[in-house]
């Protein structure tokens, strides 16, 4: 441990690092226990779950682009109960370790929201804040299809706040971002996480077919970075509440860009497949960038770019 | 995580390679139809891992044999690591093949680049002293890969078959798989295969017709080879299940055609 | 020439082929004259110019970024009147030579367009089309300030609408797009270019600073492909005006995603830099790859993805 | 556009190297001040070129050297180029130095990496017989370039400073050209620098004070180098004039600073 004080209180919770992990791309931890302390992390954020279990979309679920990845995996999930009991007694040690788990609730309509909402909070006491996921562009209802505009973003807010006392955090979709955000946050919500992936399309232009099984996907990687930084400081500049950076970290350098643009903690996504330890290599990374620029807590680095 | 070096990188067929690196643990512990997730540099812009499976493991050596086809850019830049160079990978990957207890026979199925993972298998049968009869197939002679190797294995080849007729029988290798299973699939107590997919689930339909335990080894697009993405599932008759972690091998009646 | 006819109807402009380049990545097509034939293209598109000279942006004006680049221009230009008179001469010989030019129209207003498009149709007769650009990410107002919603964006091309008997495109900026289509295609535009630059960010992380002079940038480059593949498909599912494609093309094959997806042209931009003579070995490597399809005519390939 | 070849690639002081190139046609043609504009492979995430002045062209060998600093990726994969590997460039682009006509005596500044452009005027004065005085700077004696070269060119050189004081006057090379415009600048009818941008602002000031025409080499972020793009722009009293096509030299008069 260095000299800088790398805690941040995130929509609530304290985390001990800025560090988390972007949902689907990170299993539910303990699929990363072999390759890294995962309780080095100040939080993780665990895969999309809904009330009932989902299969998900068909093969083939991804394709490689220049710069970045393409996943329609659809959120393919247990349903809560399942997740719960499988992955409960790790996330529950995980937690005491001092790690917290932000549980990422699915649905496809504002019903099914409160239902998962409803399981997670029951089932998942362990967890320190759940994460509603109304961005997914890998499915046909609910996701980015109730996220993207302030009204249907503020909908499935409205009707999630009153079932936990737990902070809400809410998962963005990469469109019209500063007056969703605002949206959210006179809904109640206590953090945004922005952003989620960016609908793409890879055509095989000798089949004349999608690359994936559906015409469009979710985008990931290194691509989507100097995009995600702008928007994570157009909602910084919008709303007061925390906000988590997303997209195309694979680097603490690239960490402390989302850190600067405002954004209190930052998750690691496609990076983790690249390299399974990306996440922890990146809190290294980050805590020696904030020694350099000598400051004694990273807090007084969040939102320290200057125009 | 191994770091590994690469011993030798050498063509073996008409756009097929092996590659041999020295990676001392894996050797000791990789199983016949797990596979690895190796790092290809040389591509900025391409990120993601290839999933490879291995044709053998030598422990005392600590080498390990991948065959791979050149198909795109990743297997194209892998195709110019030379002797010497280093990188990393993930593994052992998955599970393998689970030979049944008691198993008298085995008849192993393997189309083009899918032989690999099936003379792993071929070589722990021997190992075992269970004997095996194989048909392998390929778009051509010049991609044919693995006669020798199963040969000196100990099998008995029943058939080799190219898609052109330019070797062996013309056509399919399942058409012999399908006529042994048809006339003594009595004798079987296992059928193992990997290729293309539609080969995979001919196989699995005789074997299932003549009453024998078949197991296939499946592919998907992987981005992370251990369990955390979900992009590379396989729907079975339990619901969808990642290729990665309770595959690439799977028991062919549980899997969806 | 190989055997399948490249011509395309674009917006009522006969293109002898369907490529065509970006506005502010071909200056006025004389500077690649050293490089490559220019008449072999089926258009080119000019640098934005306004009814009056302005400077731009302060210096830096260009950053890179992984897979791309980012630049602040701020739409500098000589002004409708000098354009004229110094590309003038080399425009009006490509035109005779079979190469439409479209002239891009600039503005800070809705009156600024106006002028800009009167003076564009009175001194520049050898224009084939003008593109009326509301996407522009580096001005402050004009640009994707007034491109960004429906009513903005409609009522430029209201105004613009009874300057010029040309035909007049509109280069959108990528958000909200069908709608904005839709709003367009209502007041009349003939065709749309899809897409500008997506606005992104890069802070220096050593001097907090942005890597060039403004906190935000508009990115080019092969990582806004798959982005902007997608959103052409949108457009083109949206409005029955044709569509020209926009967006990290690099190669033959990327021209034909554009294709594929509805385009009916497609514009070369930041690859011209990479290689100036990027756009004609494009248009040779669509040729090949159309001939490969064993059609008779580019056109039956234009939207023949298959979802 | 040039293919060329890289003849060698040597380091010559703390992080800047010498790269020779085998490109004949340019090394006929390009004019002191003018630049390439440098394909360098190797990272496919980065695709723009490098623009890079030379510091001498042998026309009969059909060589260019230029000289540049490893201040990020790019150079720092210039730097790896071997002796043998191919590239291409753009160029000779821009506007070089304009020498003005009956120029009794020139005084050249230069700066860290800006020394290489002023390398090439003074052997271009050399060869017109016309006598000049030189300044030259560095953060450090250890990346200092250009004081043998100078030398052999034949000036006297009347100063170096390094911003540590660790090899030559201790501070900026701009003092010593400051005090000489001064002190004798009637003696001068053309001064030339190139360097970081406030030292050129610097000497600029001092010409204008001294009455001596001045011209200064600039650097922009440049995306294409000919003209196409508008990122190189420099503010001038009479607008914005691109750096790659009327610059990288300019008239100090001209520039906005
Ligand atoms: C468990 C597993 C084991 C494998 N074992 C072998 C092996 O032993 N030898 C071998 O040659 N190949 C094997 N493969 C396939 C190999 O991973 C792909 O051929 C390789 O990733 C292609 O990479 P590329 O960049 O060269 O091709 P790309 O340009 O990415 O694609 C070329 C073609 O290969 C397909 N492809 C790409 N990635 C994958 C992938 N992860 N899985 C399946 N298909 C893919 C694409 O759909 C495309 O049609 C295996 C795949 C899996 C999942
Ligand atoms: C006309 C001209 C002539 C030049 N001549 C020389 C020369 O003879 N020797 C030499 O060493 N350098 C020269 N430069 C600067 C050289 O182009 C940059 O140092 C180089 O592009 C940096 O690339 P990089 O990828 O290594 O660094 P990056 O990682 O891209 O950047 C490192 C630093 O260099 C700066 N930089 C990057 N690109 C440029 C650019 N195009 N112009 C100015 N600064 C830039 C960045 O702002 C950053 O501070 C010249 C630049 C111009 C415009
Ligand atoms: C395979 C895969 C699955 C994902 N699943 C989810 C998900 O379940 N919920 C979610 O909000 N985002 C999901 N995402 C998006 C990521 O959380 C993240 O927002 C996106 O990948 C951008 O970050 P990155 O560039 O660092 O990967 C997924 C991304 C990938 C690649
Ligand atoms: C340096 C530069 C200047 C640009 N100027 C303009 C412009 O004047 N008008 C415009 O509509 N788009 C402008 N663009 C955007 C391009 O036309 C194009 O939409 C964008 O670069 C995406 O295409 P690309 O990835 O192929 O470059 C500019 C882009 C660059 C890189
Ligand atoms: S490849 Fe990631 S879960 Fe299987
Ligand atoms: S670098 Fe493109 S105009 Fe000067």
């Amino acid at each position: 441990m260095g000299k800088v004080s790398m805690a941040v209180d995130f929509a609530g919770i304290k985390l001990k690092n800025p560090i988390n992990t972007a949902a689907g791309t990170f299993g539910q931890g303990w699929q990363f226990m072999n390759f890294m302390d995962v309780s080095e992390l100040g939080a993780i954020t665990t895969k999309g779950c809904a009330a009932e279990p989902w299969p998900g979309n068909p093969k083939p679920r991804m394709t490689e682009v220049p710069g970045g990845m393409m996943n329609s995996v659809g959120l393919q999930n247990p349903g809560v109960r399942a997740f719960a009991e499988e992955s409960g007694p790790y996330l529950a040690d995980l937690t005491d370790k001092g790690t917290a788990v932000i549980c990422q609730v699915a649905g496809h309509s504002v019903e099914e929201y409160v239902a998962a909402l409803e399981l997670f909070d029951e089932l998942c006491p362990w967890a320190a804040a759940f994460e509603i996921n109304v961005s997914c562009p890998n499915i046909s209802a609910g996701g980015a299809a109730m996220g993207s505009t302030p009204e249907g973003a503020a909908e499935v807010m409205r009707a999630c706040r009153p079932v936990t006392k737990k902070p809400l955090l809410v998962k963005m979709a990469p469109v019209r971002l500063p007056e969703i955000a605002r949206a959210l946050e006179a809904e109640g919500a206590d953090g945004l996480t922005v952003i989620n992936s960016i609908p793409g399309m890879a055509i095989d232009v000798h089949t004349r077919r999608s690359k994936i099984s559906r015409p469009t996907g979710g985008l990931s990687g290194p691509l989507l970075h100097p995009i995600a930084v702008r928007m994570v400081w157009e909602v910084c500049q919008a709303v007061d509440i925390p906000v988590c950076g997303v997209g195309g970290v694979m680097t603490g350098e690239d960490a402390a860009e989302f850190i600067l643009a405002g954004a209190t903690s930052v998750a690691v996504g496609m990076a983790s497949f690249v390299d399974p330890a990306a996440s922890v290599r990146i809190l290294h990374e980050l805590e020696e960038w904030a020694e350099s620029q000598g400051v004694s807590s990273i807090n007084e680095l969040i939102g320290a770019f200057e125009c | 995580m191994h770091d590994v070096t690469v011993v030798s990188n050498e063509p073996i067929a008409d756009g097929v390679y092996a590659l041999v690196i020295n990676a001392p643990k894996l050797a000791q512990t990789i199983k016949p139809g797990q596979f690895v997730n190796i790092a290809v540099p040389g591509n900025a812009m391409s990120l993601l891992r290839i999933p490879l499976s291995y044709a053998s493991a030598d422990a005392e050596a600590g080498t390990v044999e991948i065959w791979y086809a050149v198909v795109g850019d990743g297997t194209e830049r892998l195709s110019q690591m030379k002797p010497g160079a280093k990188t990393d990978l993930l593994g052992p990957g998955g599970n393998g093949w689970t030979i049944p207890e008691g198993c008298r026979r085995a008849l192993l199925v393997a189309g083009g680049i899918g032989v690999p993972p099936v003379l792993c298998l071929a070589r722990e049968l021997a190992a075992r002293g269970i004997p095996y009869t194989v048909s392998i197939g390929a778009a051509s002679k010049g991609c044919l890969v693995g006669e020798d190797e199963f040969e000196a294995a100990g099998a008995p080849v029943i058939s080799v078959a190219t898609d052109d007729g330019s070797y062996g029988y013309h056509g399919f290798c399942t058409a012999a798989a399908e006529q042994v299973l048809e006339l003594e699939g009595g004798e079987f107590d296992y059928v193992a295969a990997c290729g293309p997919e539609p080969m995979m689930a001919k196989v699995a339909a005789a074997a299932a017709k003549a009453g024998v335990p078949c197991e296939v080894s499946l592919e998907r697009m992987m981005s992370c080879g251990f369990g955390a993405c979900s992009t590379c599932a396989v729907e079975t008759t339990s619901g969808m299940k990642g290729a990665c972690m309770c595959g690439p091998v799977f028991n062919a009646e549980e899997v969806v055609w």
